[in-house]
């Protein structure tokens, strides 16, 4: 470990360049795209043209209520999936002690499991049971991939909790309620956020549930991308791309400067993402 | 703590929940059709009122973002100010899709308030759609504006040599034709049937592909092909017998197979969908694109998808063109409000708007010209002095166009030229 | 709160707690009575059960059977924080997110105390523990022993009616555990609050004890004052416990009992025991070497311990370790001698060995 | 939480905090793979088919594409997760050393976690498709003179297109969760090692790489498990001729004609029992040392 090593302003920029070209590069020509009217082969630039934009805030346009439609089925489905997890992950993680991995595997599995095998099988559930083509059924839809991954997450925190601070401020004269607003949730508050925002994430990035159990009636961003996708509008796909990874994007922007401790930088690092 | 009874609870309940999920939900009653007759017999304005302040959810291809656009802006805001109903178009990526759907709806019982309204649909779509018993109808010649359409015309009346019976009604026409660059290309060096095709794509390696069927144009390249290699279109009118299609369709998967080395990639994969077709073409990576609008390609040209210099021609064999419908399914949710868009975009004007590539996209027309009178028929006229370099005349398509092949030869040649072409190696 | 003088400020009967089925441990019938202003040591290796004990009288535990009442009113079925009682656990679980004020005065506001009468009393009592003008700083900005303080300041702002400590030194430095040590005395004193402390450390045991409760596997081995435990072990276990080093073989009969050290005299108390070989607990600061002793040692050797040193002699064949305060030297395999500094000692019967 | 409870009244608060997501999860989750499971053993009530058998299996395992959809789908899974594991270990070896002032850098390996992978997909796809943005560039810089000479990356036959966005797109996740190991656990083994004389390739032998292994292990089934099943990906970066094993469930359930449904339930059971090997592999390696860790 050469932590002063001399040559460590060369490297650093070399590693900067790096992963800027790595992590940013595949940006430009989707953001280029966006605002092309024509960009034919050996074209480095477009011509330049703002009608996809136009198009997606146009009020004739899906893309409107496409947003809508994903951002309050995500909501929603982050939520709820708070709601069912975070009992579950601290039964879980602080009192259940036979089972407890057999319980965590059964719960956990719709994680691992790849989406088009759940989609297909739970497709022909819903039907039998009518919640397909409901927006009932879409977000119960994406809340299966969404519960087990807050409480992956949940029980991550309840595993390695001290449950010394609750006993304390029982002692302290606080109730139960008490107990877990003063104490609990903040303690909670930065892996809760994050189990928010990824369960968030899950939703707002569902293509195939949402077109199997949805049926095509409740339009989202997913849709409309891989509509569009299909009818070769390489500008609208751009920038409905922009628009779809814009959540994203207030994500890690706030992760590194609003939250105090960085949102990656402990143990849940190894607990995010690549459902999403 | 005993934990060991509450798992076991706990399980039990999961295995009756999933039992109770997996039992569950076979109720099927038929009011919805009873309902669906009185809209049948009954008037042309009760129909309006009923179909006032419904949401009719379209179910469409959504490849194309100049008939998406059309369809929202257009249609959307007649209806909505005119009739009081709100259009939902639901883009698919395979009008399959839809027809799934609805089977799936009916398979499972639920007979109605089904979730797709209307769907944009022709040829094999329709007949398995019609076969199963799951449309509604007869509704097209209940509609005002039926009035304009011909459906005695074989071509209209009948859709891939099946009887529409009044359970889709007509919106538009198409025709195959095959786009080129006047920049690249003289109209002489131009092949003009499979065979001079083949010819020229060995001459020019890596410079020619087609969309891979089920795409829908991809398809349609696959039937052309057919009727050339196994003599025309006239045997194939009947029903589909296997023996006789297999010894022909020999034929086509060899041809295919000896042209591969010679496409673009070396057919080792192919376009998905036209649209990707078109960007190759754009892109110059291949020298001919596909194109189904009968009102020319201006469209694509001022949205920059194909070259200002590209120009559509057909070939001297002839081009597959049809008509293209909507139906309604048999568990519609909104029938009333299905039946008054589908009547809508019957609307002389509105067709003419769709027909004309600065309008709409250059959609071939529905409705049979001769029946139309006054402004109308001026309009038409206006239309059809319209068409420049960027459309073959009029005249010189329909000289040229072909039936399609009845609707069962459509998933034998996709499931043919899938195993034995593009899994071939 | 008036209670008849005759009546113990805290009695806990037959208290018992059975953990899960799968876990062989539970908790015999406890039963004891605390003054106030006393302080109580729960005494025990570590697994004894003392912490379940300190939880089921903190309301952290359900007891299976027993009764707690305090101040002449039954409170085992209520919930912790209805009992009106205080914790201070090893760790001092202070939020880290709120300042050192906010920590402290967290009780007074849950009880719904309007926030400047609740930085009043917390200012206060913050002086008390010599935390003067800490009441804005962050939390970070403590070390350890002032983390104890203001966890010491939080549980007592609410001024509680029992104060229960749960090994609440054992992650400090020694010199600041007997610092900490001495504020606790210090603060019985004035405040008159009866606690219950649990400790595995014998010193702090004793310094800061009236009253005693040794446990071991869940069952009571002895309670009673310090003078009890230091000088009349209940049995071995009791006596090795609490340190007494030297054990050894003897003959009783009635009131002298005899020994490779001679002929002692017996302990009033140990009269009861039966005649015959019985055993002989010794403190080894209750021995001393001697010269002039008729009973003659030679050293086996002997180390440092910093404030004594610690020598072991063979008297007779046997070993035994004598404590010499001061440090001294001596060579191994020096003759010397021994002379015993009580007048009589206590013995224990073989069988309860 | 209850301390005041008696136990029964426990038990049944427990059962509680339970039963809601073991209910959910088993009436939809499992429910579903149950109605696959018998739906792939050509048990269809609805249209009259009420006996089981294996038929559609039996053709399944006799069909050259299933085979060749499996291979491939399980090679890009195994060269997007090794690939992704090795520049992972380079990239945060490198990046430890910049601990102080990693913040921005931090900002960067962050930066593509949240990202859908349909747009990763369509990026690369106007990257380094043949008339993409790269392709442009050695246009420009003289080095080929059509797109049809710039090489196949993309809808290619060996799935270097999808490989490519995986391992874009998981590169930072492994890399960050490795990352958290190398900057808590293992400095102060290293310093010890180095004192007993051990040099670089030692140290990263005897206790680096140790200790980077669990999560490293962890983080990779993750990567395998997702990128195996992935549908999306493939679909928009496959080429037709080379569908994946999700792909081809996809085109079998979508087929109108019945009889493929039972074949795509079957592509869907194949699916899910290899995946729950993975998810048993996780609990057993990556669970068990991060908790051993604990």
């Amino acid at each position: 470990m050469r932590r002063n090593g001399v040559n460590h302003g060369k490297s650093y920029a070399f590693l900067h360049a790096i992963m800027i070209s790595l992590f940013f590069l595949p940006f430009i020509p989707l953001l280029a795209w966006s605002f092309a009217q024509q960009w034919r082969f050996p074209d480095l630039v477009p011509t330049v043209s703002e009608r996809a934009w136009l198009y997606v805030f146009s009020t004739h346009s899906q893309v409107k209520d496409a947003i809508f439609n994903s951002l309050g089925l995500a909501a929603v489905t982050s939520l709820l999936s708070q709601v069912v997890a975070y009992p579950a992950a601290r039964a879980l993680g602080l009192y259940v002690k036979r089972w407890n991995k057999t319980i965590r595997l059964l719960l956990i599995a719709p994680i691992l499991i790849p989406g088009i095998s759940i989609a297909i099988g739970v497709h022909v559930l819903f039907l039998h049971s009518g919640l397909s083509d409901q927006w009932l059924g879409v977000l119960l839809s994406h809340l299966i991939p969404a519960i087990p991954y807050s409480i992956y997450l949940l029980y991550g925190f309840y595993a390695g909790y001290d449950i010394g601070y609750e006993k304390q401020f029982r002692l302290l004269g606080a109730g139960r309620l008490q107990t877990f607003r003063l104490v609990e949730l903040p303690l909670l508050r930065s892996v809760l956020s994050l189990s928010i925002l990824f369960s968030f994430l899950i939703s707002w990035s569902q293509y195939l549930f949402t077109v199997f159990i949805g049926g095509g009636n409740l339009i989202t961003l997913p849709m409309l991308l891989f509509s569009t996708l299909s009818s070769g509008d390489y500008s609208l796909m751009g920038a409905l791309c922009m628009v779809f990874v814009l959540p994203a994007l207030i994500i890690v922007i706030f992760s590194s400067i609003g939250v105090k401790k960085d949102l990656f930088e402990e143990k849940e690092a190894s607990r995010v993402d690549p459902i999403v | 703590m005993r934990k060991k009874r509450s798992v076991k609870v706990i399980l039990f309940l999961c295995l009756v929940s999933l039992i109770i999920a997996a039992c569950s939900g076979k109720d099927s009653a038929d009011k919805g059709k009873a309902a669906g007759d009185a809209l049948l017999s009954g008037s042309w304005d009760q129909a309006l009122a009923e179909a006032k302040g419904q949401t009719v959810n379209w179910y469409m291809w959504g490849g194309s973002d100049a008939i998406n656009e059309f369809v929202d802006r257009k249609y959307g805001s007649v209806l909505k100010d005119k009739y009081g109903i709100t259009l939902h178009r639901v883009p698919l990526s395979d009008t399959a899709e839809a027809v799934n759907k609805v089977l799936n709806e009916k398979q499972a019982g639920k007979n109605k308030d089904g979730s797709v309204d209307l769907i944009w649909i022709n040829g094999e779509n329709f007949a398995t759609l019609k076969q199963a018993d799951a449309l509604f109808g007869p509704f097209a010649t209940k509609l005002p504006n039926a009035k304009y359409v011909d459906y005695s015309n074989p071509a209209v009346g009948k859709d891939f040599g099946l009887d529409t019976e009044g359970y889709e009604s007509v919106w538009g026409s198409a025709q195959f034709q095959f786009v080129y660059d006047s920049e690249r290309m003289k109209p002489s060096e131009l092949p003009h049937n499979y065979k001079e095709l083949k010819s020229w794509a060995e001459k020019h390696p890596g410079r020619f592909t087609y969309n891979a069927p089920p795409d829908f144009t991809g398809t349609r390249f696959v039937k052309q092909l057919f009727y050339e290699l196994s003599g025309g279109h006239q045997k194939w009118s009947k029903p589909f017998v296997q023996q006789e299609f297999d010894a022909e369709a020999t034929k086509v998967w060899d041809y295919l197979n000896e042209v591969k080395p010679s496409l673009w990639r070396k057919g080792e994969t192919y376009p998905k969908t036209i649209a990707e077709l078109a960007a190759l073409f754009n892109n110059n990576e291949v020298d001919f694109a596909f194109t189904q609008d009968i009102g020319g390609i201006a469209t694509d040209i001022g949205k920059g998808k194909l070259p200002k210099t590209a120009r559509p021609y057909v070939f001297d064999t002839g081009t597959i063109g049809d008509y293209h419908y909507v139906a309604i399914p048999y568990n519609a949710a909104h029938k009333a409000a299905a039946m008054v868009v589908a009547n809508l975009i019957l609307d002389p004007k509105l067709q003419f708007e769709k027909a004309d590539p600065a309008k709409g996209w250059g959609d071939g027309i529905g409705i049979d010209p001769s029946k139309l009178e006054g402004a109308n028929k001026k309009l038409y006229n206006e239309l059809k002095a319209k068409s420049g370099e960027t459309a073959v005349q009029a005249d010189v398509l329909l000289k040229h166009k072909l039936p399609d092949l009845p609707a069962a030869y459509t998933p034998a040649l996709e499931e043919g030229w899938k195993n034995l072409v593009l899994f071939q190696k | 709160m008036l209670t008849r003088l005759s009546e113990p400020f805290l009695q806990v009967t037959d208290l018992t707690y059975q953990y899960a089925p799968a876990k062989s441990f539970s908790l015999g019938k406890q039963s004891f009575t605390l003054e106030k202003g006393k302080l109580l040591v729960i005494l025990g290796p570590s697994g004894s059960g003392k912490s379940t004990l300190l939880q089921l009288i903190a309301g952290l535990l359900r007891p299976n059977e027993g009764e707690i009442i305090m101040g002449g009113k039954p409170i085992h079925h209520l919930p912790p924080e209805k009992r009106n009682l205080s914790m201070i656990f090893q760790k001092t679980y202070l939020l880290p997110f709120l300042t050192v004020g906010a920590n402290v005065e967290i009780g007074l506001k849950l009880k719904g105390m309007p926030s400047h009468k609740r930085r009043v009393r917390s200012e206060e009592i913050l002086n008390q523990v010599g935390l003067t003008g800490f009441y804005q700083r962050p939390l970070s900005s403590l070390s350890g022993g002032q983390e104890q303080r203001v966890a010491l300041a939080r549980s007592l702002v609410i001024e509680p009616q029992l104060l229960l400590l749960d090994e609440p030194f054992s992650q400090l430095d020694p010199l600041l555990r007997r610092q900490m040590g001495s504020w606790i005395s210090d603060i019985k004193r004035m405040w008159e609050i009866p606690m219950i402390m649990v400790t595995h450390d014998r010193e702090e045991a004793l310094a800061l004890g009236d009253q005693f409760l040794i446990l071991r596997d869940g069952a009571e081995q002895q309670s009673g004052t310090l003078d009890n435990i230091y000088y009349e072990p209940a049995n071995r276990w009791t006596a090795d416990f609490m340190g007494i080093d030297n054990v050894l073989d003897g003959i009783k009969k009635g009131t002298r009992v005899t020994t490779f050290l001679g002929d002692l005299k017996v302990h009033p108390h140990c009269i009861r025991v039966p005649d015959g070989p019985v055993r002989i607990v010794l403190r080894s600061e209750w021995l001393q070497l001697d010269f002039t002793s008729s009973i003659k040692a030679t050293i086996e050797g002997c180390s440092f311990r910093g404030e004594y040193t610690e020598v072991k002699a063979n008297v007779n064949g046997e070993s035994v370790v004598i404590k010499q305060l001061g440090l001294s030297n001596y060579e191994r395999g020096m003759e010397t001698g021994v002379r015993l500094a009580t007048s009589n000692v206590w013995c224990l019967p073989k069988e309860v060995m | 939480m209850f301390y005041s409870k008696s136990k029964p009244i426990r038990l049944m608060i427990l059962s509680g905090m339970l039963v809601p997501s073991l209910l959910f999860v088993a009436g939809t989750f499992f429910a579903g793979i149950f109605i696959s499971g018998v739906q792939s053993l050509d048990y269809f009530p609805l249209i009259g088919k009420t006996t089981l058998s294996f038929r559609v299996y039996i053709e399944l395992f006799h069909s050259a594409i299933f085979y060749r959809s499996l291979f491939f789908s399980l090679g890009i899974s195994l060269a997007a997760t090794f690939i992704s594991a090795l520049i992972a270990v380079i990239l945060a070896l490198w990046l430890r050393r910049y601990v102080r002032h990693g913040r921005w850098l931090h900002f960067l390996l962050q930066f593509n976690l949240p990202v859908p992978h349909v747009v990763g997909a369509i990026a690369i796809l106007l990257l380094f498709g043949q008339s993409g943005l790269i392709s442009r560039l050695t246009y420009w810089a003289g080095m080929i003179q059509q797109p049809s000479q710039f090489p196949v990356l993309v809808t290619d036959q060996n799935g270097i297109g999808i490989v490519l966005e995986y391992v874009w797109k998981e590169v930072p996740f492994i890399a960050v969760s490795v990352l958290s190991i190398l900057k808590s656990w293992v400095v102060p083994y290293e310093k010890q090692l180095q004192l007993l004389g051990a040099n670089a390739w030692q140290r990263w032998k005897l206790v680096t790489f140790p200790f980077m292994l669990p999560s490293l292990l962890s983080s990779s089934i993750i990567v395998f498990a997702y990128t195996f099943g992935s549908f999306e990906v493939p679909y928009v970066l496959g080429s037709i001729s080379k569908p994946t094993l999700p792909i081809l469930a996809y085109q079998a359930y979508l087929n109108p004609n019945l009889t493929y449904r039972s074949e795509a339930m079957a592509i869907n059971i194949v699916i899910t029992i290899i995946s729950m090997f993975l998810v048993i592999f996780y609990m057993k390696w990556g669970e068990g040392y991060a908790e051993k860790r604990r």
